[in-house]
């Protein structure tokens, strides 16, 4: 079982290492997660939001929807222990 | 010439499957209910006879009831070759009707309520397989058969019934979706369709590998047909009430199967085609194997339903065998043979729930003397049998003539043999029962209290017995309607 | 961005998570855990990513070791593994 | 051999993010211990987050917090700022990653309420019996 | 094993005072953290989370009732449902004002404001909403795993 | 309302609902019901609007927040989200009712909880199938899977460690589905679907790539279950409290087989999924081996509810198979699967409810002479059953045809045989139970004991929708074509 668990791990990381053979180097402001979608947040969610802080502009404007899942997964969290863990007060 | 759009042939359908309906909720009233079922076999003879004239001057109804897969939509289609079949289940369907109320209450049988609703939905199957427009219809209506026997063959509810109720859905089922749901698929793969055609829709697109393959598919996985080796479930099915076993084993279930192979074979796979592909002769040599060996088993059975569901396996066989001969008059004896043995068979069947209804008697070896008793039953049961050997002046005989000339005219001299040795044989199994009937006295005396089956089963079986007899006089209509059929 | 100090932190971390997984009684393992996620947040502000690192110092580091403790206490902090 | 060391050094997060990632895995797979496999799921959310985090990281770039006044007075560079877009990904990555631990250790009571024991062989033992 | 949660009131003097004292600041900054996410890191989850710590810390100084003093149990569902619903509702909102779901700028049909001072005010709103939840969760969460569901005596 | 925010609403409703119910049904049980309905219904009714709308004009794409993807999230209703919606609404509000009963006998005193993460999860599904943004996928996935998690957890007994293992496997799946996802994210630069399926092809980082959706494939397996990676499900689902059964058993592994079905078709493009022939091939392979083992693992338990888990496991072989057959017929046969297989998998769920609030237990012992006991109950599980096993002209017959075509097509022989034999154990496997339930407790055959086994029927509350599923199975069997033409013909991808 522990050598099954082993296998797997080493296999996954030797994929997931292999993946980044065709990645950019690592902090080139020129690869493409930099120079696609982040432009347009840096250069222009102040002017859009007037907020200084792009992430939590972006956090809760351009992708609030994101968040606002974000916030029912908490509060899920919150009613899944409750459930879970309820006993009759009679305890 | 155009067919007509008419809901009329769905109608023939529908109206016994929501008969069910009526039928289960007068649950507690037992005249209630059987008039009802009357009432419902009366109207359904009675549409279907309505869409005769039509089809006998050449014309046909469809109905599109859905659109499902491109090219092939749930269609009824009333042609000539289905006209035969559902003319013969829905007529036979009111007699069985009538046995049936007269059998079930000498036997004070439980659950009649679903046996009646069962019985409902499993004739309106049979109309559907008829009325099929194409193969994935035909296949709908073949499924829900299947289905709705189980009830029927199980109704005993004992280990025996269960027994053979596993048999039955294991061969059915295990068949139809093992062998004819891929043959389907593959054929709707290479033709694009799967309407019934005169000629077939494979022509030219199939090669003769796969022709056999199909052919081999097709013949087998409608195992409802009986041909060896996957005939078991008809002799288990035996434990069926007996108008179960005459109306579905004599006539419904087994002639669907028959029918289904017709319709592949002649529209389908397409007579040209497969004798292109001398693939006629695979089949009747399957068809004749199995003839020959159902006929020696029937001898050796004691058992009257018994040898009468192997007598049945033998008989679905020669129809295999004229539609497998690929020449007219050939395939012309399968049709009219589908029909004629139908009367013929319902007959013996009914006689022989006659018998146990009277006397309790199963074996054959029991029955010395009971001729005497219940001379019309016996006299019934000889003439079905006569039909069934193929004796003149019954019906049988003209089937079998014409199977006998389409193998004379194909020069096929083993199909000859085949069919001669055979009608010795079926002579060998069926002339005893009656010879112990009349001739052989009783050996003690407690054949005394027995006399006929109450007139619900006696009328049914004499009609039948007659109409055997009338068929040969008057096949006309049915001739025409198989020659139509045949598209000459 | 230093690069000596980011491949220490690594290095920490790595050795932390190892630790982490590898300890016997789960309380420490936890506590462990915590100091990982700390390092996590170090790494992450010396990244650039300060309103990541701010939410894994109070979460990751705070809160949810919290939890953990929380939920060893109440059962056990026994491990065979 | 100097190319590999490049590419090495080029991507030595990813390696380090990698090998995180394989720790976490096998304690969750690995593990008997339950709270063992929780670290572990925790560890390999972390290092999803470094992963990501990373992807973010301009050479030289600052944090992604900017005065106001002067940034609608002037473009910014955008290749000075670092990438926002992960940072947001990985704060709701966080969340809900310690949405699940919060779940997981109400479940875990709940196993330990029914069977004593935070250890699966042992669990399967009692199972068995 | 249990001899942590042993623990009698006025046995450590030091921490509770310490609580006591440090409890208004978190909570204070906690606030911060939230008001002033526009201007630097943080934001509702962060603050609500120190918040929420904050009541953590309570109870584990002076034990699950007298937390539960601050923060009813009662008060607490609510706000578990109120964090929730400012957002969906701001949401819902907008849209009810003649924009798309989350379209802050609707929201200027309202109040006049300006569409971006409304943008900024309406990332405010539902960083508001997300702080309450995960307050109130947090909390939530502390008292079910440290009393293991009873919410009646803590640590 | 804003008609445009249409199918917004359908899942905000449920949303403040799930958050009403818990406000308010903490004070009483009586809120509880209307909300859950009400707002269902709602659901229903406006994912209808809405898919007569997406039939009538073609694809809805809708931004969050007015802003313009790919920087903002974005919302795509094309036909077969659509269709989706309308499975997820009509399933939940059909497996609500009877929720609503089961959770009253099984879970007093936390109804509330319950039916909050309840509709939580509905509200998850249909944000999975609006979403037209990689990670807003995930984090939606995320809370399909906390919903679960707790609803499974809150069943008796060994819920408890069935939900952990849950835990720990729908973490990894989650976690592989982050990782594609980052990996996608770091070559393009984005995560709108649209977007990512513009630019992907136009990369030249075929490793990277290929890695990418190795992960996000085997994520989404494990999430639902496809053949070695399902030792989570049965356990899972198995135990989880009745009522929420009848909700996850339908629903989560369709959902999560639609997910796929988008990744593959509109967020990697086919073309790139299937560039090696050998790996559909494999896919197909496994799943033609997931439908066998689910099908012979089905074959050797002893409980309803357990063999009905061993049966989703091989349907869902069914629908990765007919994916991955890459033909037309066999994509088809996969979406229309997933309807079929949602009404198939409630019917009989639902069944299982009904028993189990009658009897406690769907252990095949106690189902001796069922038929006697609750005759319609079991009418509805006959065809359900005749679903399952592909008799016409019920659904599941019609979605085996497309499949077993695709295999065909595709010279994919094994599946086709694959799908054949599963059907032949389907129909042992429920003629078995049928025929129990059918000869009840006479071991020698004599029938003098009828009457003991008096009708003890489920309430209307949860037999009127199982005879609507139970209908609505021959319903849909029966508009296949329409469906097919006029939802899912739209599609298939050009080229195939």
């Amino acid at each position: 079982m522990k050598n099954l668990a082993l296998l797997a791990t080493l296999v996954t990381g030797a994929l997931l290492l292999y993946g980044t053979k065709d990645f950019p180097a690592w902090g080139d402001p020129r690869d493409p997660a930099s120079t696609y979608l982040s432009p347009y947040y840096i250069e222009k969610a102040i002017e859009q939001t007037h907020v200084p802080n792009i992430v939590t502009a972006v956090l809760g404007d351009y992708r609030g929807y994101d968040t606002m899942f974000e916030t029912v997964v908490i509060y899920c969290a919150g009613m899944a222990v409750l459930s879970v863990l309820w006993r009759k007060k009679e305890e | 010439m155009t067919p007509i759009v008419s809901i009329w042939p769905l109608a023939a359908i529908l109206v016994s499957l929501l008969g069910a309906l009526p039928i289960i909720l007068s649950d507690r009233h037992p005249n209630l209910r059987e008039s009802w079922t009357i009432l419902i076999a009366l109207v359904k003879l009675m549409i279907v006879a309505s869409l005769l004239p039509w089809v006998l001057e050449g014309g046909s109804y469809v109905f599109t009831i859905a659109q499902v897969v491109p090219g092939v939509p749930i269609e009824l289609r009333v042609d000539a070759l289905g006209m035969i079949f559902a003319l013969v289940a829905s007529c036979l369907w009111l007699f069985t009707s009538i046995y049936s109320i007269g059998y079930m209450r000498a036997l004070d049988e439980h659950a009649q309520t679903r046996y009646f609703a069962s019985f409902a939905v499993a004739i309106s199957a049979t109309i559907g397989i008829a009325f099929a427009g194409n193969l994935l219809t035909l296949y709908l209506f073949y499924e829900v058969l299947s289905l709705s026997t189980y009830p029927l063959v199980t109704h005993k509810q004992n280990a025996e019934a269960r027994t053979s109720g596993r048999k039955y859905l294991t061969y059915i089922l295990g068949t139809s979706i093992g062998l004819v749901l891929p043959a389907m698929l593959i054929t709707y793969s290479i033709a694009g369709t799967l309407d019934f055609t005169t000629g077939g829709i494979l022509a030219g697109k199939a090669s003769p590998e796969i022709l056999a393959l199909l052919v081999v598919l097709f013949l087998f996985g409608f195992a409802k047909a009986g041909l060896m080796p996957f005939h078991g479930w008809l002799p288990a099915a035996m434990v069926a009430p007996t108008p179960v076993s005459s109306f579905l084993h004599g006539v419904a279930v087994v002639k669907a199967g028959v029918f289904a192979i017709f319709r592949v074979i002649f529209h389908i796979l397409g007579p040209e085609t497969l004798q292109s592909a001398d693939l006629g002769s695979l089949i009747t040599y399957i068809a004749s194997v199995t003839i020959l060996v159902a006929s020696l088993i029937a001898l050796t059975q004691d058992s009257m339903k018994r040898r009468l569901a192997y007598s049945t396996i033998g008989q679905l066989a020669y129809m295999v065998l004229g539609a497998g001969m690929l020449s007219a008059i050939g395939m012309l004896g399968g049709i009219m043979h589908l029909a004629m043995h139908a009367f013929g068979k319902i007959t013996l069947f009914f006689c022989a729930g006659a018998i146990y209804v009277a006397s309790k008697k199963k074996n054959i070896s029991q029955m010395d003397g009971l001729g005497r008793r219940m001379p019309i039953t016996y006299l019934a049961f000889f003439i079905g049998s006569l039909s069934i050997i193929g004796m003149p002046p019954l019906g049988g005989f003209i089937s079998k003539w014409n199977l006998l000339l389409g193998a004379v005219e194909g020069d096929q001299l083993v199909l000859i043999v085949v069919l001669l040795v055979s009608s010795l044989l079926n002579a060998a199994y069926f002339f005893p029962i009656v010879y112990r009937g009349f001739f052989v006295p009783a050996t003690d005396g407690e054949e005394e209290g027995i006399k006929e089956a109450p007139l619900f089963c006696l009328i049914p079986l004499s009609v039948t017995a007659l109409v055997s007899l009338a068929l040969f006089f008057f096949p006309d209509t049915l001739l025409r309607l198989a020659r139509m059929a045949l598209g000459s | 961005m230093i690069w000596q100090i980011d491949l220490m932190i690594l290095t920490l971390v790595v050795v932390c998570a190892l630790v982490a997984i590898n300890t016997k009684d789960l309380l420490g393992a936890t506590v462990i855990f915590g100091i990982y996620s700390f390092l996590m947040c170090l790494l992450w502000a010396e990244m650039g990513a300060v309103d990541v690192a701010f939410t894994e110092a109070t979460v990751g580091a705070g809160v949810s070791t919290i939890f953990f403790i929380a939920a060893i206490l109440r059962t056990t902090r026994r491990s065979k593994d | 051999m100097e190319a590999i060391i490049g590419e090495v050094v080029a991507k030595y997060n990813y390696w380090i993010y990698v090998v995180l990632m394989m720790i976490g895995f096998y304690a969750m797979i690995g593990k008997r211990n339950l709270v063992k496999k929780l670290i572990g799921m925790n560890i390999f959310q972390t290092s999803i987050i470094l992963f990501f985090v990373s992807t973010g990281v301009k050479k030289g770039g600052g944090i992604p917090i900017v005065d106001k006044y002067k940034a609608l007075a002037s473009n910014i560079d955008a290749a000075t700022i670092v990438n926002p877009l992960p940072h947001v990904l990985m704060l709701t990555a966080i969340v809900v990653g310690v949405s699940v631990t919060g779940v997981a250790l109400a479940v875990l009571q709940r196993i330990y309420r029914e069977y004593g024991t935070l250890e699966e062989d042992e669990i399967l033992e009692k199972l068995q019996r | 094993m249990r001899d942590i949660n042993e623990h009698t009131a006025g046995e450590d003097l030091i921490i509770k005072t310490s609580v006591r004292l440090m409890v208004p600041f978190i909570q204070v900054f906690g606030l911060y953290v939230i008001v002033h996410g526009h201007y630097s890191p943080g934001g509702g989850f962060q603050g609500g989370v120190i918040l929420g710590a904050s009541f953590i810390l309570l109870a584990l100084a002076f034990g699950m009732k007298a937390s539960q003093e601050y923060m009813t149990v009662s008060v607490n569902a609510v706000f578990n449902n109120l964090g929730p619903a400012i957002f969906v509702g701001v949401g819902v909102l907008c849209t009810l004002f003649g924009g798309l779901f989350l379209d802050y700028s609707a929201l200027d049909n309202l109040i006049p404001l300006g569409v971006v001072e409304w943008r900024s005010f309406g990332i405010f709103l539902v960083e508001v909403g997300v702080g309450v939840a995960v307050m109130s969760i947090m909390v939530l969460l502390y008292w079910n795993l440290s009393s293991g569901g009873a919410m009646d005596e803590g640590l | 309302m804003n008609a445009t925010n249409l199918h917004l609403f359908v899942l905000v409703v449920p949303l403040l609902a799930a958050l009403a119910i818990n406000l308010l049904g903490r004070r009483s049980r009586q809120w509880i019901a209307p909300l859950v309905l009400g707002s269902l219904a709602f659901s229903v009714f406006g994912s209808v609007i809405i898919m007569a709308r997406v039939v009538e004009y073609g694809t809805l794409r809708y931004t969050v927040g007015n802003w313009q993807p790919p920087y903002g999230i974005e919302l795509v209703v094309d036909p077969l989200s659509a269709l989706m919606m309308v499975l997820i609404a009509v399933v939940a509000l059909l497996a609500s009712f009877s929720s609503l009963k089961s959770v009253e006998q099984e879970l007093p005193g936390r109804e509330h909880f319950f039916f909050t993460l309840y509709m939580i999860l509905i509200v998850g599904l249909f944000g999975l199938v609006l979403t037209g943004d990689a990670f807003n996928l995930y984090v939606l996935l995320e809370i399909t899977s906390i919903t679960t998690y707790g609803l499974i957890a809150m069943g008796k007994g060994r819920a408890a460690l069935s939900s952990f293992n849950y835990i720990i496997m729908g973490s990894i799946a989650a976690c592989f589905y982050l990782l594609g996802i980052g990996y996608i994210y770091i070559l393009t630069g984005t995560l709108n679907m649209a977007d990512i399926a513009r630019i992907l092809p136009t990369l030249n980082a075929p490793v990277a790539t290929a890695t990418a959706i190795a992960f996000v494939l085997v994520g989404l397996w494990i999430k639902m279950a496809f053949f070695p990676l399902h030792s989570w499900l049965p356990n899972a689902y198995s135990q989880a409290p009745t009522g929420a059964g009848t909700l996850i058993a339908p629903l989560m592994t369709k959902v999560t087989v639609y997910l796929m079905v988008r990744v593959i078709i509109t967020m990697y493009t086919p073309a790139l999924v299937f560039t090696h022939e050998w790996i559909a091939r494999g896919v197909v392979w496994a799943a033609s081996l997931a439908i066998i083992c689910g099908s012979v693992l089905a074959l050797g338990q002893k409980d309803l509810r357990r063999m009905l888990t061993y049966i989703i496991i091989a349907e869902v072989g069914y629908m990765v198979g007919g994916i991955f057959l890459a033909n037309a017929n066999g994509l088809t046969g996969s979406i229309l699967h997933i309807v079929n297989d949602a009404f198939m998998t409630l019917c009989l769920f639902l069944v299982v409810a009904a028993i189990i609030y009658r009897q406690g237990s769907v252990s095949l012992v106690s189902l001796r002479g069922i038929f006697r006991r609750m005759p319609i109950t079991m009418a509805a599980f006959t065809l359900g059953a005749f679903a399952m096993i592909g008799v016409p002209p019920t659904c599941g017959f019609f979605s085996k045809w497309y499949l077993i075509l695709g295999g065909i097509d595709g010279g994919h022989w094994e599946f086709v045989v694959a799908l054949i034999v599963s059907s032949l154990i389907n129909a042992v496997l429920f003629f078995r139970i049928i025929e129990l339930g059918y000869f009840g407790s006479l071991p020698d055959g004599d029938n003098q004991e009828h009457a003991i086994d008096e009708r003890r029927e489920a309430p209307w509350w949860m037999l009127s929708p199982l005879v609507l599923t139970a209908v609505i199975l021959i319903v849909v069997g029966l508009s296949t074509g329409p469906l097919v033409n006029n939802v899912i013909r739209l599609m298939i991808p050009v080229g195939f």
